[in-house]
């Protein structure tokens, strides 16, 4: 169901980061799949964002913003990491070709047989992927709106039973608007991080996941950079990072941001309003 | 029988029945013409929705099944036993989008399509009943098709696939459902 | 809010509550008094009776549910024992295989080895009364054991559990169901 790690693929695309063994000490946890779109999704999201042409991707920049993303994703020890990795190499393949000043025969040659751009496949499978995606939104539309029609309870319906949650982002942020703002924590961070190594005291996910529901019992809403502020190292940001991870699948809290960079704010999601009364 | 009992007999079926029942279905029970089963059915729906009534028959899947008035469903999840309707991942629903538009389509399909292995998402919608195997593809491997069920249908309140919403953005130029989602079978 | 409209709510919250509800509960959710919801209750329970309808209200444990009309149970028997043309799906199929061998078992322990929530498949498989619930386990919250039925042995032409087939894949090796399924009670 999850997909296999190649931890020797993840150490080439590892530039800033230092792996630090949290691998080792959580070693049960694990995000599931399901939560991210994958590549195509980041791909897409990432040229929307840049505001680029479909059609004539900046290849160079975005194979760096994809790999920074890469970074984090590998760091958060997330495993769907292979589907991402073949992405990056045909991201690398692309940008090399396209580097590679043109012999001056195709000049003659591509008259008859016109020289392909070597982007060309992957704005094809970004533009079907593009297409998948409205086919969601129309589904997710139509699923909003039979969501209000209930039917006889005890039947087989689906919708009727009442399942642990699935795994969707709730609220109205992109899960790499979150690690986006998580990346840059992490860097703006890293001078202090370097205190890492001295003895700290361990805190589970878990525990984590309770301190900001309790937090959230006090506030309506907490921000992403006060919730960091107070962790000195990798490791507990790491820990905080994928408690948030967690809280969004069960449903517990939601994420969002009211301008464009602005501080990502936590509220509480719609399995736990029941605290509220 | 008097007209008033074929009728509650129909309602009861109806009623009883977790899936959508066909006309035909209840016309074999009771021994009459499915087109009497369906003009008493449209009449059972009419009186239904007069009056603002809390419950009503609609038409999914094929068949008929009762379902509250959606206008009342902030106050449903108001209650405590509520069923509660869990929304679909995204992952999961553009696997759904995929199936329901190529199918029967293999998992190697959709994944050249999502660029994602699929095995969670597909796991979640058979789980959910909300597509099914369908047979094995000719070719090397045999692989397993993949294609929507009934529940399916009852779950976006869709009559057959017909009703499938199109899919059409003028904004990208070329790229209609129908050419892009046309890989090779 | 008009009367016709709080009537429908009303009708809309008794439907979809999978347990009996309470009158108390519908006046918190309506924010109207408790003897407003009883009478328009009582209206609602009147209206049904009339005209040898096929549903009505019935107060039972405390509350208020829909059932259909017993005058009706031997259409309603005809219609369940109907044969299903949806063949078990894959997921049902293989909770079902672990309860089979592994009985009486754990809706945890099931969830366990097929790695997801298996709501709906043990839903589906109660309601087909290929399994049922048997007693509760020693421990922690004493969760619901569940094994398979007669119905179970008589759908699989079996005469007792000893006759399950071992299951012992010799083309896979080191997949015998006895390590596999071996986990721990």
């Amino acid at each position: 169901m999850l997909l296999k790690k190649r931890p020797g693929f993840l150490s080439r695309f590892r530039h800033g980061f230092r792996r630090n063994g949290q691998r080792a000490e959580q070693p049960e946890y694990k995000v599931k799949l399901d939560i991210f779109e994958g590549p195509l999704d980041l791909l897409l999201h990432l040229i929307e964002r840049a505001e680029i042409d479909i059609y004539n991707i900046p290849i160079a920049y975005i194979t760096e913003e994809y790999l920074a993303y890469l970074r984090t994703i590998e760091l958060l020890d997330l495993y769907y990491a292979g589907d991402f990795l073949v992405m990056a190499s045909t991201l690398m393949q692309i940008k090399a070709r396209m580097l590679l000043p043109r012999p001056p025969e195709t000049l003659v040659e591509s008259e008859e047989n016109e020289e392909e751009d070597p982007r060309r496949e992957l704005v094809e499978r970004l533009l079907e992927y593009k297409k998948v995606k409205e086919a969601a939104a129309a589904l997710r539309a139509q699923e909003e709106q039979w969501s209000r029609y209930y039917y006889r309870s005890g039947g087989t319906f689906p919708d009727l039973e009442e399942e642990k949650p699935d795994d969707p982002v709730g609220g109205d942020l992109s899960l790499w608007d979150l690690i986006q703002a998580f990346r840059s924590l992490l860097e703006s961070l890293t001078p202090r991080l370097e205190l890492e190594g001295m003895p700290v005291e361990e805190e589970s996910i878990q525990d984590r996941m309770d301190e900001i529901m309790q937090r959230l019992s006090r506030k309506p809403q907490l921000y992403f950079s006060t919730l960091f502020s107070g962790l000195t190292t990798k490791k507990s940001m790491i820990t905080c990072f994928l408690a948030i991870l967690e809280l969004i699948r069960m449903h517990r809290i939601r994420v969002r941001q009211d301008r464009l960079f602005g501080d990502i704010e936590i509220i509480r999601g719609e399995e736990d309003d029941g605290g509220l009364q | 029988m008097g007209f008033n009992k074929v009728r509650g007999i129909i309602e009861a079926l109806v009623f009883a029945s977790s899936e959508p029942v066909r006309p035909r279905e209840i016309a074999g029970i009771l021994g009459i013409n499915e087109h009497t089963v369906c003009e008493l059915l449209d009449d059972l729906i009419e009186e239904y929705r007069q009056k603002k009534r809390g419950i009503q028959i609609t038409q999914v899947a094929g068949g008929y099944q009762f379902a509250t008035n959606p206008e009342y469903a902030d106050f449903i999840k108001k209650m405590k036993k509520a069923p509660r309707h869990t929304p679909l991942s995204q992952a999961a629903l553009e696997t759904l989008a995929i199936i329901a538009y190529k199918q029967p389509v293999t998992r190697a399909e959709i994944e050249a399509l999502r660029g994602v292995s699929v095995d969670s998402s597909l796991n979640t919608l058979l789980e959910r009943g909300l597509i099914e195997e369908k047979g094995r593809k000719d070719g090397p491997g045999r692989p397993i098709l993949y294609a929507t069920t009934g529940s399916f249908l009852k779950y976006f309140g869709l009559n057959d696939l017909s009703e499938l919403p199109a899919i059409d953005d003028p904004t990208v130029p070329g790229t209609a459902v129908e050419s892009i989602m046309n890989i090779d079978h």
